[in-house]
């Protein structure tokens, strides 16, 4: 692979997704507001959020610890090594082999294990109870996760990304039955570690029912904004990864300048649908109660692994 | 010139016999504490080094074997050093010498008496252990694994005058010796009526029809005992946290390892020809073990107990990488088997380390706050930043987090796992899966339980009302746990090196390694099969991370500002908050017991909602007392009723039985 | 007949002297308890025997008057369907050098607040309380002064002092933790601070503490002139206007000794109907929010939102202010805004059915309102648990029905169904306020049908006749509502006393979340959905 | 399910164009009183909450009008003195200021056109307030969130701020929102005259909101104690407890009337304070910040 295009691709994609992270939650957010009959803050909004909370002056509790300052920044660097490695809209990237889809899921939990520790830093009942329950979801969501990839790598007999890109996006359209069964996995564990109803309401004022916003219920300002920016991030990254297995089509071969324009149209048309997806999703259904989450993420679990065991007794 | 003709088995062999040296000499000099922790402890720290560097030598040098000048009449000790042996004095010196450091500054304020025994129990200990991974006849193994137990027993009873501490102590003996007695019959088995007890003989016997999958069942379960695996493992959450806490490090770190060198030197070294369904117990075994280790881990809140429950789950980690290797190289696909085996053996060296690590943390806050329990620490990053910041590495690093070495070994296992579309029966191919997702799913339990620990006991507010604030560590306990800190990262960013290490095991052991290309890629990249099929560079990972980190710190700086107010946190306008506000362990736990409740034995009293003054009241037990301990010590009370004059319960008669039996098989094998 | 029985029933039970009077209205019973120890004896008799529940507690300081004392009014109603309209009140005096009666809590659960009430404001020690905390005054209040006697001047600020913690009522154990919530709420809340104490989830005990909002409404109406005081009485709540200030009418009529002109009546009573409308439909929609269902939030608030802008143009307020008036109705509804409001409440009702058709549709909505925070059929009674909370516990009681008022009070009143359900879960809770909102729609239309032209108000005498009591109870939106009212000499505003629905339904919440897990208990509080205003005053 | 999208997308959005289009409120809406000079003027015992006041000026009838303290409940404009005073249907009353909020007309000389004669103190320009304010229109003009403080509201007005984020108003298409933290937010919205139980609370929650930080005081109670006013449980009104930067008169203020108040908040909308028919007076939109 042309090592100039590579690093090329690599600053354009991690750049890029940087930058439509927070469109994609404005669009998220104005779909629902068309749902519930509202006019809807426009698609703009999060950057206008992100420029004002940066501007603003940070408060920041006396018994705050450095962890609980640096937590943001790592969150932000987390999620931005996810997006660099996630194939997005080409499979040429240097930094792609520095994770695969294993290690990108250690990566998320170290997020999550960082944002945790900050929720417990200051010492509030809040905070830890948005920890615990954060774990929680995050101990039933991360298996189910691993579970998906490995039935998506098994097919391509790899566990990188772009492996598993370039087997299926460049061959000829076969419906696997084991990967049906995982992308409905992946799409509940989705919600879940993206902090989707019907496990956590994100717009929710209620801070005995929250789960995500009760750990950063303590960010002000500069540090409030990168979490913020991070959770964008995240929401993007994963629906990529989503794309990258389930609808890789699109996604442009190593240096293949001329995919390029394409692979970024299907990824802003695939990233429309999804967004409108959730909204939908998100109005129709209501949070289940924090003890049906186990089940829900159970099955997706049990799912993942089902798809699995299908590709076993199926597809070899 | 002198040295080039030095034998790693020498040098092994004397650093070992220096050990036993400075614990005399500790014993002796019990007047001086001073100079027992000033010197004595380093003195050893420095063996301990030393031996590491042997076995890193030995890795690579050629076997090199000797006969001790020592042992009974015409049965002289064999002691041989290979390759596997070398990695687990590598494993034993590197761990001990942060060990001993720490020990250095943490028994500084133990009253002399004991402390000098202890210092003799404590590197009698690790000579005892070193000999059982250099021993190469079953006589001289036998000999120092009952010197390691008995050693190790003292240790545990230290503080003898506390009753549960006693009870710790026996419960640990008595199952170390139905260990020890399986492995004995193991040997006897091998052995097979012919030929002596070195491995040498027991390795040539070949074994027919089922006697091999008898000596197998005999090794592992032996092995098993001392290892900790269900459903032996109740003596360790009692064993571990009664010892002094530098103790607790050697046991859980190194000493659980030996019982792993024993099953891996007699399945693959001495049994040889692995069958797959061997494999399959070892797996399935493995899996259970994880799982309940890192539930029962999770309803602790007495630190000590919980960090032992992981050790539980960690040997069910390597029992599984161990198991999967059988599994392939009995179902004829070594390369597979040596990822597998690479994996079992990278995880053992893991885990010695950051457990170790664990240990010494608790230790330290022990010796500084006097406490154990979850529930009454919290804020301790305020009053022990450098603990605190080992600890967060440790914590990291048990919970598989990348870029540390936790991490490293757990991908390899998977990575192992992913190898199962090779395997010929669907059966199998579709059982390793699903204990890679019980692996997955212990390791984010694993997560979920260090975020509990950390963020209860470091972070926060300060729970219990100390009359004197928390101290930090010593100096020599903070060198200790550095060392092995640095030791976690160094085994995360640079996995490359140590695998190529130990795929010379592999190698030794199995007769194949890694595939060429895998070895090929170079040391930033690792990638156990090919590039193509799975890469992981820790490097790269942790670079780009703290890079992105720097630039948004400085961009914000330089666009915005770094304005900042501190303020009373934000208290729903109330102000009287209390350290009681904050999630205890227990309410942690709360989901975990709710989701697996059948896993646990939870008797729990729930106050009445009209209650004036409610009280909650619960306690979550281990299935296994009720139901295999209690109906056997059923049955050892009833015979006990006819064999009473055996049955006195005293420690040294159920020693005299084993060395009894262990001189009888002898004399009639020869 | 009846009165004679019950007071011979009462005589025999009791030690000391009874003597009985008519009153305050004609219906009503006033028994005088010639030893303040007889009280618990005498409402053991009420309520055991005779089936009657603690309306209000009136506590009133007379030591200006010859009588020099402290009185206590402890008001009884009976809780039977069908029986008369009519209070029993107990009437004890206490005495104002050492201010002490027998507390009632222990056979009376719910006295239990009207007493710590009392002691807070009084001074009035409630011997063998079983939870003497302070319930009203907060952190620093000086010892011995108590607002509510006359003496004390409630024009002036009393300045916050630092105090010590307030003794919470928490569990106890290995493990268990605190959750504090409040008083200032994440949401668009009114203040109450919430302790719960918890392994986890679970709910081990919840101790609820209100009272932030006591603004000294009672206080302020002292010494107005009547008229003055009915624009605080109807700003005491925003949701419940209508219904306080209609409660304070309809006392203050009696006392004056005239009649809301029947046009005026229908008019109060649509007017009643429509709040509860607005009330129950906006609440169907926060329940939805509760259970984070968007749809069903967005849907809800905007039906509410249409009804508002309705009420904008009946009555020139969003929330109907105005609209009623000591004497009758402030402002004519004309035809032209009588069509206005028969169409919207129609497409109203099409909006309520169908959201209502969505929720019940809606599996994952259902699952979280099932089972969520039980209000048990006897705890309602023994708390006498008002309006929705109570009928979706299986308790029949609507005031409209057991002390008619407005148009319900005419000849020939129109037919009330009172919706009952009993299972008392936050599902009930929904379906008691759905079909209560469509037969209010049905009332209004009938009323709507049965206005006739007529006089809108009649004048109410100036000054107003002295030393007189009016007492009366409306349906608000949550429940009964109890308005006690007397005049001094001068006919200016002696004592007014208010005795919300969520004043006796805010124990019952407590009782509900112990049966909940912690992040359900926002929805079982909306499913509950009290006044803290009204409550706190 | 499917039909819920269906009532959705029939019902399409209902949201208001208000500010960008103004709003008439009904004929029968109680706005801001109209007074007429003329003898006919109440006497100010006729106001429930005191809003009314007179004072003799060279033997002059001075009659003030306090909108912060006005309830709208209209009765001032009831027979007998209908004539004299009548409820406008002005809303939009939000101001900088107590002061602007002063009517005040000569009740017994008509020859003197009732604009010249603002007596109330003619607010100072002043210039740390203007940077103040035009900073907070820089920072946080184009996303404001709010955090809700009921400091001893009879809730109407909570309801009314619970209101904007119904599908009707939907304040966030405006960048408006509320949140649950005071950390995350940029001002608080205080309904309630400051309940003495809740003092302490209100100190702690503003103490909370990071700087550049707004404090808007919602509805009557807010604004001067209304119709609570001040006694030994409240405080009369959240200017004694704190600095206030915009007070909404209104009991409670329609939810377009908030509206428009957080607007002049950020500087978006100025307070419009140009005399009115019926002498209604006020400072100019360039002089009302103080």
């Amino acid at each position: 692979m042309n090592v100039a295009s590579g690093i090329v691709f690599q600053v354009l994609q991690s750049v890029l997704v940087l930058l439509i992270a927070p469109l994609m939650l404005g669009w998220v957010n104005q779909c629902r507001a068309w749902l519930q009959n509202k006019s809807g803050a426009g698609v703009w909004q999060p950057y206008h959020v992100l420029h004002k909370l940066f501007h603003k002056d940070a408060v920041l509790a006396h018994n705050a610890s450095p962890l609980f300052r640096a937590t943001p920044y790592i969150l932000f660097g987390c999620m931005w090594l996810a997006v660099g490695i996630v194939p997005v809209l080409a499979t040429s990237l240097p930094f792609a082999p520095a994770a695969d889809v294993v290690a990108l899921v250690g990566l998320f939990a170290l997020a999550r294990v960082f944002v945790s520790l900050a929720g417990m830093d200051v010492g509030t009942s809040f905070g830890t109870l948005g920890a615990r329950r954060e774990m929680m979801i995050g101990f039933l969501a991360e298996p189910a996760m691993l579970m998906t990839l490995f039935t998506a790598s098994l097919i391509s007999q790899s566990t990188s990304l772009v492996t598993i890109v370039d087997t299926l996006a460049h061959r000829e359209f076969v419906i696997y039955p084991s990967m049906a069964f995982a992308a409905v996995a992946f799409l509940m564990v989705l919600l879940a570690e993206n902090a989707r109803i019907p496990i956590d309401n994100p717009s929710t004022h209620l801070e005995l029912t929250m789960i995500h916003e009760a750990m950063i219920l303590e960010y002000s300002a500069r540090h409030l904004a990168l979490i913020e920016w991070a959770a964008s991030l995240k929401l993007t990254a994963y629906i990529t990864i989503g794309f990258a297995i389930f609808m890789p089509w699109g996604i442009a071969r190593a240096g293949d300048w001329v995919g390029l324009p394409i692979a970024l149209a299907a990824l802003m048309l695939k990233l429309a649908a999804a967004g409108a997806g959730l909204a939908l999703l998100e109005t129709l259904s209501a949070k289940m109660r924090i003890f049906r989450a186990p089940e829900f993420l159970g099955t997706a679990f049990l799912l993942a692994t089902l798809g699995m065991l299908t590709h076993f007794l199926l597809e070899i | 010139m002198e040295f080039s003709a030095l034998q790693p088995i020498e040098a092994a062999v004397t650093l070992s016999v220096i050990w036993i040296g400075l614990g005399t000499i500790g014993l002796a000099g019990m007047r001086a504490p001073r100079f027992i922790t000033g010197v004595v402890f380093p003195a050893g720290a420095l063996v301990s080094l030393a031996l590491a560097v042997t076995g890193l030598w030995a890795i690579g040098a050629p076997t090199s074997s000797a006969i001790l000048p020592a042992g009974l009449p015409d049965l002289p000790f064999h002691v041989r050093l290979d390759a596997l042996s070398g990695f687990f004095l590598l494993l034993l010196g590197g761990v001990s010498f942060g060990v001993s450091l720490f020990a250095a500054g943490y028994f500084r304020d133990t009253e002399p008496a004991t402390l000098g025994l202890l210092t003799l129990q404590y590197h009698v200990f690790l000579a005892s252990m070193a000999f059982v991974l250099i021993a190469d006849d079953a006589y001289l193994f036998m000999v120092t694994w009952e010197s390691m137990a008995l050693s190790s027993y003292f240790l545990v009873t230290t503080e003898h005058h506390s009753e549960t501490n006693r009870r710790a102590g026996f419960i640990y003996l008595l199952i170390a010796h139905i260990g020890a007695l399986g492995i004995l019959l193991c040997f006897g088995v091998l052995h097979g009526g012919h030929g002596d007890y070195t491995f040498a003989a027991l390795r040539a016997a070949d074994l027919k029809g089922y006697w091999a999958t008898v000596a197998f069942l005999l090794a592992f379960f032996g092995f098993g005992a001392k290892a900790g695996m269900l459903p032996l493992h109740v003596w360790l959450p009692e064993a571990h946290p009664a010892a002094p806490s530098p103790v607790s490090a050697l046991m859980s770190g190194v000493m659980l390892k030996t019982a792993i060198y024993g099953m891996v030197r007699v399945i693959f070294d001495l049994i040889g020809n692995i069958r797959w369904e061997w494999g399959l117990t070892v797996l399935l075994f493995g899996a259970a073990t994880s799982l309940f280790g890192v539930l029962f881990a999770l309803m602790q809140h007495d630190l000590k107990r919980l960090l032992a429950y992981h050790s539980v789950e960690n040997i069910g980690i390597i029992l599984i990488g161990i198991g999967l290797a059988m599994v392939f190289i009995g179902s004829g696909l070594p390369v597979a088997g040596a990822l597998a085996l690479i994996a079992g053996l990278y995880h053992t060296l893991n885990h010695a380390v950051f457990k170790g690590l664990l240990f010494l943390g608790a230790g330290a806050i022990l010796k500084s706050t006097g406490l154990r329990n979850l529930n009454e620490m919290g804020g301790l990053i305020r009053y022990m930043p450098h603990t605190a910041l080992y600890f967060l590495v440790g914590a990291l690093a048990i919970s598989a987090l990348p870029p540390l070495n936790g991490f490293v070994s757990e991908w390899l296992t998977f990575q192992a796992s992913l190898q199962a579309p090779q395997l010929a029966s669907s059966v199998v191919r579709s059982l390793v899966p699903i204990v890679a997702a019980v692996l997955a799913l212990s390791g984010a339990l694993t997560g979920m339980c260090f975020v509990k620990v950390y963020g209860i006991a470091f972070l926060g507010q300060h729970r219990h009302e100390v009359a004197v604030k928390p101290r930090e560590a010593s100096g020599w306990e903070r060198a200790g746990m550095l060392w092995l800190a640095i030791a976690c990262l160094a085994l995360g960013l640079l996995p490359v090196f140590m695998i190529g290490e130990i795929n010379k095991v592999s190698l030794a052991l199995t007769g194949t390694g890694l595939s060429s290309e895998a070895l090929a890629s170079g040391w930033l990249w690792l990638a156990p099969t090919s590039g193509v099929q799975a890469s992981y560079s820790p490097v790269v990972f942790l670079l780009v991370i703290a890079a992105v980190f720097g630039l948004t710190f400085l961009l914000v700086r330089h666009f915005y500002h770094g304005r900042l107010r501190r303020a009373d946190p934000w208290d729903c306008g109330f102000p009287a908050q209390t350290s009681r506000m904050q999630d205890s362990a227990d309410a942690f736990g709360q989901p975990i017991r709710q989701i697996f409740a059948p896993a646990f034995l939870i008797q729990r009293e729930i106050p009445r909602a009209d209650d004036p003054q409610p009280v909650f009241t619960q306690s979550v037990k281990d299935r296994h007392w009720r139901a295999i301990y209690l109906p056997i010590a059923y049955f050892t009370e009833f015979l006990s009723g006819h064999v009473g004059k055996l049955q006195q319960g005293r420690i040294s008669v159920y020693l005299l039985y084993s060395f009894v039996t262990l001189i009888a098989l002898l004399v009639f094998a020869q | 007949m009846a009165d004679s029985f019950l007071i011979d029933a009462l005589r025999s039970g009791v030690d000391g002297s009874i003597d009985a009077n008519v009153g305050p209205r004609p219906s009503d019973l006033t028994l005088r308890l010639g030893r303040t120890g007889d009280l618990p004896a005498a409402a053991a008799v009420l309520i055991g025997s005779h089936a009657m529940a603690l309306a209000t507690v009136v506590a009133t300081d007379e030591t200006a008057t010859p009588d020099g004392d402290l009185k206590v009014r402890y008001v009884f109603e009976p809780i039977v369907p069908g029986t008369t309209d009519r209070f029993v009140t107990l009437l004890i005096s206490v005495d104002a050098a050492c201010p002490e009666a027998p507390s009632l809590t222990a056979a009376v659960p719910a006295a239990n607040w009207h007493e710590r009430e009392m002691q807070d404001l009084f001074g009035i020690v409630s011997v063998g309380h079983p939870d003497p905390r302070a319930l009203v005054v907060h952190d620093g209040w000086p010892r011995g002064v108590f607002p509510l006697r006359k003496t004390f001047d409630g024009s002036r600020h009393v300045a916050v002092e630092p105090a010590d913690e307030f003794p919470h009522l928490v569990a106890e154990g290995e493990g268990v933790f605190e959750i504090p919530v409040g008083p200032i709420h994440a949401g668009i809340i009114e203040p109450g601070h919430f302790r719960f104490t918890s392994v986890g989830e679970t709910v081990l005990h919840l101790d609820a503490r209100l009272f932030y909002t006591h603004r000294g409404l009672e206080k302020r109406m002292e010494g107005l002139a009547p008229l003055d005081a009915f624009y605080v009485a109807e700003r005491i709540c925003g949701v419940c206007s209508v219904a306080h200030g209609m409660g304070y009418c309809e006392a203050l009529e009696q006392i004056a000794g005239v009649d809301a002109p029947p046009r005026a009546r229908i008019i109060r009573s649509i007017a009643l109907e429509l709040e509860r409308l607005y009330n129950h439909v906006g609440d169907i929609g926060n329940i939805c929010a509760g259970a984070a269902f968007h749809y069903g939030t967005a849907t809800g608030a905007y039906l509410k939102e249409r009804l508002q802008q309705m009420n904008e143009r009946l009555a020139g307020n969003r929330f109907l202010r105005g609209l009623v008036i000591p004497g009758g109705a402030r402002l004519d509804l004309p035809d032209d805004l009588l069509r206005v409001l028969v169409a919207t409440l129609q497409d109203t009702l099409a909006g309520l059915d169908s959201l209502m058709g969505r929720i019940e549709a809606n599996p994952s909505v259902v699952d979280r309102l099932d089972d969520t925070g039980v209000l048990k059929h006897q705890a309602a009674l023994d708390l006498a648990v008002a309006g929705v909370a109570a009928r979706a516990s299986g308790v029949d009681r609507d005031a409209r029905r057991d002390h008619p008022h407005g148009a319900f009070a005419l000849p020939e009143p129109p037919d009330l169904h009172v919706v009952t359900v009993p299972k008392g879960d936050a599902m009930a809770r929904v379906t008691v306020r759905a079909r209560e909102a469509r037969e209010s729609i049905r009332l209004v239309g009938e009323f709507v049908r049965r206005l006739e032209p007529g006089p809108l108000r009649v004048a109410l005498a100036e000054p107003l006749p002295g030393g007189r009591i009016g007492i009366s109870a409306i349906e608000s939106a949550r429940g009964e509502a109890v308005h006690w009212l007397r005049t001094d000499a001068l006919g200016r505003v002696e004592r007014y006393h208010l005795r919300s629905p969520s004043y006796h339904n805010w124990p019952a919440v407590a009782l509900a979340a112990e049966t909940a897990i912690v992040p359900d208990f926002p929805l079982v509080n909306k499913s509950f959905e009290l006044c803290y205003s009204c409550t706190d005053r | 399910m499917l039909r819920i999208l269906i009532n959705a997308l029939r019902t399409g959005v209902v949201t208001t164009r208000y500010p960008a289009e103004p709003s008439v409120p009904p004929e029968r809406f109680r706005g801001a009183p109209m007074l007429r000079p003329g003898s006919g003027l109440p006497p100010p015992a006729v106001c429930p909450t005191g809003a009314l006041s007179e004072h003799f000026d060279a033997g002059r009838r001075h009659v003030a009008l306090d909108l912060a303290r006005c309830v709208f409940c209209g009765r001032c404009a009831e027979d007998p003195w209908a004539g004299a005073v009548a409820m406008g249907r002005d809303f939009e009353l939000a101001a900088r200021c107590r002061d602007d909020l002063r009517i005040e007309v000569v009740a017994d000389d008509l020859t003197v056109p009732a604009a010249e004669l603002a007596a109330g103190p003619t607010p100072d320009p002043n210039a740390e307030a203007a940077r103040a304010a035009s900073e907070i229109h820089r920072v946080l003009g184009r996303s404001l969130h709010l955090r809700h403080l009921d400091a001893g509201s009879c809730n109407a007005c909570d309801w009314e701020l619970a209101a904007l984020l119904n599908p009707v108003y939907d304040v966030r298409r405006l960048g408006i929102d509320f949140v649950a933290s005071p950390r995350h937010a940029d001002g608080v919205v205080v309904t309630g005259p400051v309940t003495r139980n809740l003092e302490t609370a209100v100190r702690r929650t503003v103490e909370a909101v990071p700087d550049p930080r707004v404090v808007i005081a919602v509805g009557a109670c807010a604004a001067s104690g209304g119709i609570v006013g001040e006694g030994y449980a409240s405080a009369g009104g959240v200017d004694r407890v704190l600095p206030v930067d915009v007070y909404i008169p209104g009991c409670p203020p329609r939810p377009e009337a908030i509206l428009f108040g957080i607007l002049v908040a950020l500087g978006r909308l100025d307070a419009r304070r140009q005399p009115r028919e019926g002498g209604r007076v006020g400072a100019a939109p360039a002089v009302s910040l103080c």
